[in-house]
């Protein structure tokens, strides 16, 4: 055991080690690799510590570090339970690819690396801190250094990029102090901030403070997770974010706000309760509204997502819309969902990282993310080509990607469950996701080859060779999706949700099962089959890709024909009118009326009455004695 | 040889009177625009709550608290505590008074103005928009005088 | 899983060319349905065929990259893929490795490969098409998926063979047609506009050929894409009589439901005109989504 | 060895200085530090003792309380004098360009806010704040700038009339009671102060104490002079003076008025105090007076502790106290390069690295991050306000929840600046700002590492200041007759 434990330590040491190297080191060009290969020894300690989990009954095991404190009465522990190892696996996974496609040619034209690997490492420790909390304050310190190591890691461009920073941190310090005012609530009622007693006293509490500790706890997280109606923030943030830390984000960012809610709604407070919870007036009940605010969180975000001209706010949007999915798995609380839910979580990182490298690629060849820019550079660029196309087909969540695997998972839960109009959401941002997705990639590496761009060259290998592995990773785990389910299962345990029986393929339920491994080779062996057929038929003669014509006319280079700008004009003047932005509304109006009561209070200073404040309040204060 | 109701009638006397000084004393220091009035003001405020502390110790037909041969220790006297209090807070009151037309003395050296209100504005209107390690320079003060009509010429 | 790979071989093999072969009879089906409308004598029996071995031979085949051909070859193997999916009487293939919404999946790999093919092409009136193609996906998409939602739900299962073993233990009267109606109607709207027939055709808008998909599509590329239809046809009016007309019990019957489910549809849209993009939207998502809201509640309520 | 040494050193030398440094300008360069050093020998003394052998009363002149002069030193009060004396050697002027009358006023004002800490009867309390404020006034008006003259004899208007007022509580109280000793106050207060008159007298205290504890809305004073006096007098009157002013108010209230209505009133004034110094700071466009404002929601967040009856609120008032007292004039520090528009602050942190850094640390101190040490302080004062089980309690908790929010938009906006753009016209600060500043925040840096002995060692002093029934044991061993004269 003791040698476990040296294992978490060692972790969290290595970690630290990473901040101080890579500062160390400042802006060599080394310093990526260094950091890379730091990353890779992380993943070799936490992958020693999966190999603990090796059954059922191993599963709920943890990994307590030595890392302890006493403040004030509340006993801090850190120690990594399983639920906290499948996040930190994807998280040091994230980082290694990351720093992997920064240490290489990215690094050559860009100063101040040093900042971007000190921030990426900075990250990386604060989240295994988050993720091996043990109690409800040291979840709370975790969680606090994850905000602003995102902030450093945000602001690092400036400008826009602080800016959209700024707004990011504004957002996180309301959900912190949500957070904080719900954990020390509890603290009063419960005595004591420790999981245990946390939830034992959560069970035999009144339905009123149980309601607005949830409430003040998930607003928190939620903010972290850009759910609906927090949702303004993340987009602008991720997309200033130079493009390797933006895949980082991407890929697992925003999950800290999942898991620290999976601990409070599912661990702490537990689904029958949520269930019990039911809201006054309504035929709804505690459970339902996350499921509904996960369901929205899809729909919404996702056709945001789809007006976008920015690729890379694009992907962001997305990414906020896929963590709608992973709520929506687990909040249903099936085996079925949770696995799905958390199997997503994984996905999402594999190809969303994948897809933000491969639109880094593209700036940096062109220069652009802006899809109206763009085009044709499917001839020029083919292996980023081939990132994104696995990419996108990762986050529409078709086969045979992974991400139809964990989306399935979740599908087939709500059904299970009852819930068609959840799943109906849930298909309806799938849909969303599908048109927005083939816009980007269109509109990216399809159509016209614009002539600036005639001899734009393939990224370096150093670049093209993380994002490709990253896209071969959402294909193998769509291939076999044991593999994500085997690492899921100790989560799963952690939340206290019954395992769910999976094999190599997928799973085999009576109601309704998925075998990729059929599926998959299937669907290859038929293309296979399309393409005898095909070059079955009689041979083609290639054309040049600037050879075209529209309307019979002969089109030259030099004209803009690609038809990439509004390119839903036909969906959007439908469903344009709904685009309200209405928490936009929200937002600004918080704004104005702190500048205003501000502005208010500063006036009180500026013009200052000093003695008639002095005699009002003197008078004031002895009418009160007297009468009040 | 007072009565018992000659002495109430004293208190009332001398609690009045304190209250007639604080509220004149507050009344000026809130209404007047002039530092000198202003100061005069706290003279008063001071003085009505000395005045409350003597009240405070006063007491009826006693004598002054000095142990000589014809008053022994065990005759009657007024409390001297408050009086001690007192003459603290006079000398104190003096030094602050001093200090005070001391600076006033500089800034109307330098403004040419001892009205609150311009140096007021003179203090917030610029702070907003310069360093707050700022000089104000005389024409700027002219601008001021010009928002105050006449107030530089309005001096002691 | 301990199943006959022989079997399962032969099985393989044969649904994909059994679909073909239906396939090829229901597009002809149809063209007649049409003409008929239309008072023509209509295409003769092989025309279909004809069609496609024409397409295949013909000499000018425009490549304009990869990627063309590569979309091409998606289109026809994701539907190979998916009939495979697709329990006919006797055989049942992969059914049992992929439920419902794989094979509804499945089914949107061949969109997203045309989509890929045109899009090389680099013709603006061809991405327009597949932008209005998408948009419309988006459009039948919604009622459909209400339609499968009350489907799995009513059966308590996503495994087709299951739902059809359900529907023919229970005889007629537990039909899918017969306990939800208003779902059955709506499946059949959304359905057959998935087809991209009149009146949801615009985005193959074969009257005006120069704005859709097929616009830079000459030759085996427009072949394929006749056989993809072929595939299309059967695979969705079977899983139509999968749904609510209790499958196929044996072959007749099952071709005989399958026929009865096109010729009906066509025969009944034939003559409406032709919808815009967004009045096909409007359109889709007020009526067939209504009624299949409707039935969803009345599966829910039972 | 007499606690009267801490108060009678600083002020004789500040007699003598002006003498020697007429004799050799060197000797009185040195003068200063050398005074400053004893007493801070003496602290520490007092320190050590006050923790071996617990809290110490002293009769001055030897006559017994309640008519005699007591001092009375606990933990705390060593803990304070400690500061005033490490803080008047950090923020010593350095630069003389007149090498009288800045030490002279920083020695009057060590001694005197020494007395302050010390004395535990109503009216030497009165005779040391004046002495304080006097000693302020001068250091304020002592840049000889206009504005800051202006300030000065604004700050002194109001604080005259303030502590005239505090005079005429104190003189109703002594009217009631007859007496001023704190510790007999507490024993009489319940039969006599309990009543409107005694409740008004506490008001007057408030207001005119407040006056310096900057406590609403008697502070506008408080903008104006820390925007333009020279940043170490601001410091040491955020960092030190206005702490004292408040632990002033809170002898008075946790002995004389203990479990009335005046905690509530304590709680009200600090509330105000906090969301319109957060506001007010949210809007100020000059560093200083953003400075000024965030120090007027610190002390009202001290105010918002002492309103909470018992050790919870002393405890969570003592360490935001202390947490201020490091951190603010830290800041002011940094602002004698930074005064001004906030403009000025653009790609400040290229300028001066240290600088830059030692602000985001303090920001975020005072922001609450955790673990720093500005976390614990928060944490304990919401515990404290939650634990008090009241509506009014709750909303306090709520308010200053939201003006966290407040406060990290402007110290943000801020830090965003000084990484901005590369070219910056401000000189970088002098090792004679940056060294104190370094040394400040080096120990709140400190405190972090060592935070959990600290949480425990702080939590026993406040069990002990609040140990009142002690305390008046030690001031009245005898049990003196309840009635002197009314």
């Amino acid at each position: 055991m003791s040698m476990l434990a040296g294992n978490l330590d060692l972790l969290l040491l290595t970690a630290l080690l990473t901040i101080v190297l890579t500062y160390a080191m400042g802006n060599r060009r080394v310093n990526g690799w260094c950091a890379t290969g730091l990353y890779g020894i992380q993943l070799l300690f936490l992958i020693m510590m999966g190999m603990q989990y090796t059954q059922a009954t191993t599963n709920l095991q943890l990994f307590s570090s030595s890392l302890t404190a006493t403040m004030f009465g509340n006993h801090l522990v850190w120690e990594m339970s399983g639920l906290g190892w499948f996040f930190a696996v994807i998280t040091v996974g994230a980082a290694l690819f990351s720093s992997w496609y920064a240490a290489g040619a990215w690094s050559e034209k860009r100063d101040g690396m040093r900042l971007f690997h000190v921030a990426m490492a900075v990250n990386v420790f604060s989240m295994l801190l988050l993720l091996s909390s043990g109690d409800l304050l040291s979840l709370f310190i975790g969680w606090e250094l994850v905000s602003w190591a995102s902030y450093l890691i945000m602001t690092q461009r400036g400008g826009a990029a602080a800016n959209a920073a700024f707004r990011y941190i504004l957002y996180a310090t309301a959900g912190a102090v949500a957070i904080l005012a719900a954990i020390i609530l509890l603290h009063q009622k419960a005595g004591s901030l420790d999981f245990e007693t946390v939830r034992t006293y959560l069970a035999q509490a009144p339905n009123a403070l149980v309601w607005v500790i949830m409430l003040l706890f998930a607003c928190g997280f939620l903010i972290k997770m850009a759910a609906v109606p927090f949702h303004l923030w993340q987009a602008a943030a991720y997309s200033q974010t130079p493009g390797p830390a933006a895949a980082f984000l991407g890929a697992i960012s925003s999950r800290m706000g999942l898991f620290a809610l999976a601990i409070v709604l599912i661990n702490l407070i537990g689904v029958a309760r949520l269930i019990d919870m039911s809201i006054p007036y309504t035929f709804l009940d505690a459970r339902t509204l996350w499921l509904w605010v996960a369901a929205i969180t899809v729909i919404v975000p996702t056709f945001i997502a789809l007006t976008q001209t920015d690729a890379r706010m694009l992907l962001a949007w997305h990414g906020i819309g896929q963590g709608g999915y992973m709520l929506l798995g687990i909040m249903v609380a099936s085996p079925l969902g949770v696995s799905g839910g958390l199997m997503h979580v994984f996905n999402h990182a594999s190809y969303q990282a994948a897809l933000f490298l491969a639109v880094t690629s593209v700036v940096y060849r062109t220069g652009t993310a802006d899809l109206d820019r763009l085009g044709g550079l499917v001839t020029r660029m083919p292996l980023a080509f081939t990132t994104m196309l696995l990419g996108i087909i990762g986050l529409a969540g078709l086969p045979p990607m992974n991400g139809f695997v964990s989306k399935w998972m979740v599908y087939k839960s709500l059904l299970d469950a009852n819930m068609p109009l959840l799943f109906l959401a849930s298909v309806i941002g799938t849909l969303g996701t599908i048109l927005s997705v083939y816009k980007l990639i269109h509109n990216t590496f399809l159509g016209q080859l614009r002539l600036e761009y005639r001899d734009v060259k393939e990224v370096p290998w150093s670049m093209s060779v993380p994002m490709l592995v990253l896209g071969g990773i959402a294909f193998i785990t769509g291939y076999l999706p044991g593999l994500v389910l085997d690492m899921a299962a100790p989560a799963q345990a952690v939340l206290g949700i019954a395992p769910l029986p999976h094999h190599l393929g997928g799973v085999t339920a009576a109601t309704g099962s998925l075998n990729m491994i059929w599926v998959v080779s299937i669907l290859i062996v038929s293309i296979g089959i399309g393409a005898l057929i095909f070059y079955g038929g009689n041979r083609t003669s290639r054309v040049h890709q600037f050879d075209n014509y529209a309307g019979g006319h002969f089109l030259t280079a030099d004209m803009r024909y690609h038809y990439s700008h509004n390119f839903y004009a036909g969906l959007m003047r439908v469903i344009g009118p709904w685009y309200r932005g209405s928490v936009q509304w929200l937002e600004t109006g918080l704004v104005s009326i702190s500048n205003f009561s501000a502005d208010l209070a500063n006036g009180i200073y500026r013009n200052a009455y000093t003695s008639a404040y002095l005699l009002f309040t003197v008078v004031a204060g002895l009418t009160w004695v007297m009468f009040g | 040889m007072m009565t018992m109701s000659e002495t109430q009638i004293m208190g009332y006397l001398l609690y009045s009177g304190a209250l007639a000084l604080i509220v004149i004393g507050l009344f000026v220091i809130v209404t007047r625009h002039h530092l000198i009035r202003i100061l005069l003001g706290l003279g008063l405020l001071e003085a009505g709550v000395n005045l409350v502390l003597l009240a405070a110790g006063f007491r009826a037909d006693a004598q002054a608290p000095i142990v000589t041969e014809l008053n022994k220790v065990g005759t009657s006297m007024v409390d001297p505590v408050p009086q001690a209090l007192i003459l603290t807070a006079i000398v104190i009151g003096v030094g602050v008074l001093a200090l005070a037309l001391a600076i006033c003395l500089e800034i109307h050296r330098k403004y040419k103005t001892l009205d609150l209100r311009v140096l007021g504005m003179i203090i917030s209107g610029h702070v907003e928009d310069e360093p707050s390690t700022y000089v104000i320079r005389a024409d700027q003060v002219s601008a001021n005088k010009a928002i105050v009509p006449g107030t530089a010429e309005r001096n002691v | 899983m301990n199943v006959d790979w022989k079997i399962l071989l032969v099985e393989l093999i044969l649904m994909p060319i059994v679909a073909f072969v239906v396939g090829l009879l229901l597009v002809l089906l149809m063209r007649k349905v049409r003409a008929r409308i239309e008072r023509r004598v209509g295409p003769p029996f092989m025309q279909p065929l004809y069609d496609i071995i024409k397409l295949y031979g013909k000499k000018t085949q425009i490549s304009h990259g990869f990627i063309m051909d590569l979309g091409v070859i998606m289109v026809v193997g994701g539907y190979i893929a998916a009939e495979v999916f697709l329990p006919v009487p006797g055989m049942d293939g992969m059914a049992r490795e992929g439920d419902l919404i794989t094979l509804i999946y499945l089914m949107m790999v061949p969109s997203l490969g045309l989509a890929l093919g045109v899009g090389q092409c680099a013709n603006p009136n061809g991405s327009i098409g597949i932008a209005r193609a998408l948009t419309s996906m988006l459009a039948y998409d919604i009622p459909f998926v209400i339609v499968v939602a009350g489907a799995v739900i009513l059966y308590g299962t996503s495994n087709l063979t299951e739902i059809i073993a359900i529907q023919q233990a229970g005889g007629l009267s537990s039909w899918g047609v017969a306990m939800m109606p208003l779902l059955a109607i709506g499946g059949l709207i959304s359905s057959y506009a998935m087809l991209g027939k009149e009146p949801f055709e615009l985005y193959i808008a074969p009257a005006e050929i120069a704005t859709g998909p097929m616009v830079e599509m000459s030759g085996k590329y427009l072949g394929a894409l006749f056989v993809m239809q072929c595939f299309q046809v059967y695979a969705v009016s079977v899983l139509y009589v999968t749904l609510f007309l209790g499958g196929g019990e044996n072959w007749f019957t099952f071709l005989l439901k399958i026929a009865a489910v096109i010729f009906v549809s066509a025969s009944v849209t034939t003559i409406f005109p032709r919808y815009k993009t967004e009045d096909a939207i409007r359109w889709l998502w007020k009526w067939p989504t209504g009624i299949s809201l409707l039935g969803l509640a009345i599966v829910m309520a039972k | 060895m007499s606690l009267v040494l801490v108060i009678a050193i600083p002020i004789l030398g500040a007699f003598l200085l002006p003498m020697l440094s007429h004799r050799s300008a060197v000797l009185g360069r040195l003068f200063g530090p050398i005074i400053i050093a004893v007493n801070l020998g003496l602290a520490l003394s007092i320190w050590q003792h006050v923790t071996l052998n617990g809290p110490q009363v002293e009769w001055i002149g030897g006559f017994a309380a309640p008519l005699g002069i007591v001092f009375h030193v606990d933990q705390f009060t060593a803990i304070l004098l400690l500061a005033i004396a490490v803080m008047t050697i950090l923020l010593w002027p350095r630069r003389m360009e007149d090498p009288i009358r800045e030490p002279v006023l920083s020695l009057v004002l060590m001694g005197a806010a020494s007395g302050l800490a010390l004395s535990s009867d109503l009216f030497n309390l009165f005779v040391f704040y004046e002495l304080t404020a006097v000693a302020s006034y001068g250091l304020v008006a002592s840049r000889a700038t206009g504005p800051s003259q202006i300030a000065a004899i604004r700050f002194l208007i109001l604080s005259a009339a303030g502590s005239a007022l505090a005079l005429l509580g104190i003189a109703l109280i002594y009217s009631i009671t007859g007496s001023l000793n704190l510790a007999y106050l507490a024993q009489v207060a319940p039969t006599l102060l309990s009543g409107p008159l005694g409740m008004s007298a506490f008001m007057l205290i408030l207001i005119g104490f407040g006056v310096k504890a900057e406590l609403f809305p008697v502070n506008t004073w408080v903008p104006e002079v820390y925007a333009s006096a020279s940043s170490r007098v601001s410091a040491m009157l955020s960092g030190v003076v206005s702490k004292l002013a408040m632990v002033v108010i809170l002898k008075v209230l946790i002995t004389v008025y203990a479990n009335t209505s005046a905690s509530l009133v304590m709680l009200v004034v600090g509330l105000l105090t906090l969301v319109s110094g957060e506001l007010a700071a949210y809007r100020a466009k000059d560093f200083r007076r953003m400075l000024a404002f965030s120090s007027i929601a610190q002390l009202g967040m001290v105010a918002m502790a002492f309103s909470v009856s018992g050790t919870a609120g002393l405890l969570a008032g003592f360490a935001i106290m202390l947490h201020h007292l490091l951190a603010k004039p830290a800041l002011f520090l940094l602002a004698e390069r930074w005064g001004g528009h906030l403009d000025r602050l653009t790609g400040a942190a290229y300028s001066s690295k240290t600088g830059a850094i030692l602000f985001l640390f303090l920001a975020l101190s005072l922001i609450g991050v955790p673990p720093l040490p500005g976390f614990w302080a928060k944490y304990l004062l919401l515990t404290a306000l939650f634990g008090h089980d009241q509506s009014l309690y709750y909303f306090a908790a709520a308010v200053l929840l939201i003006t966290t929010v407040i406060e990290a938009a402007y110290l943000m906006r801020i830090l965003q600046r000084l990484y901005q753009h590369k070219n910056s016209t401000l000189e970088p600060h002098r090792a004679s700002e940056l060294v104190p500043a370094l040394v400040l925040g080096g120990t709140l840096f400190l405190s972090v590492l060592v935070a959990a002995p600290l949480g425990a060692a702080l939590s026993g002093i406040a069990r002990s200041s609040a140990d009142i029934p002690a305390y008046i044991q030690r001031v009245l061993p005898v049990d003196v007759p309840k009635e002197i004269n009314v």
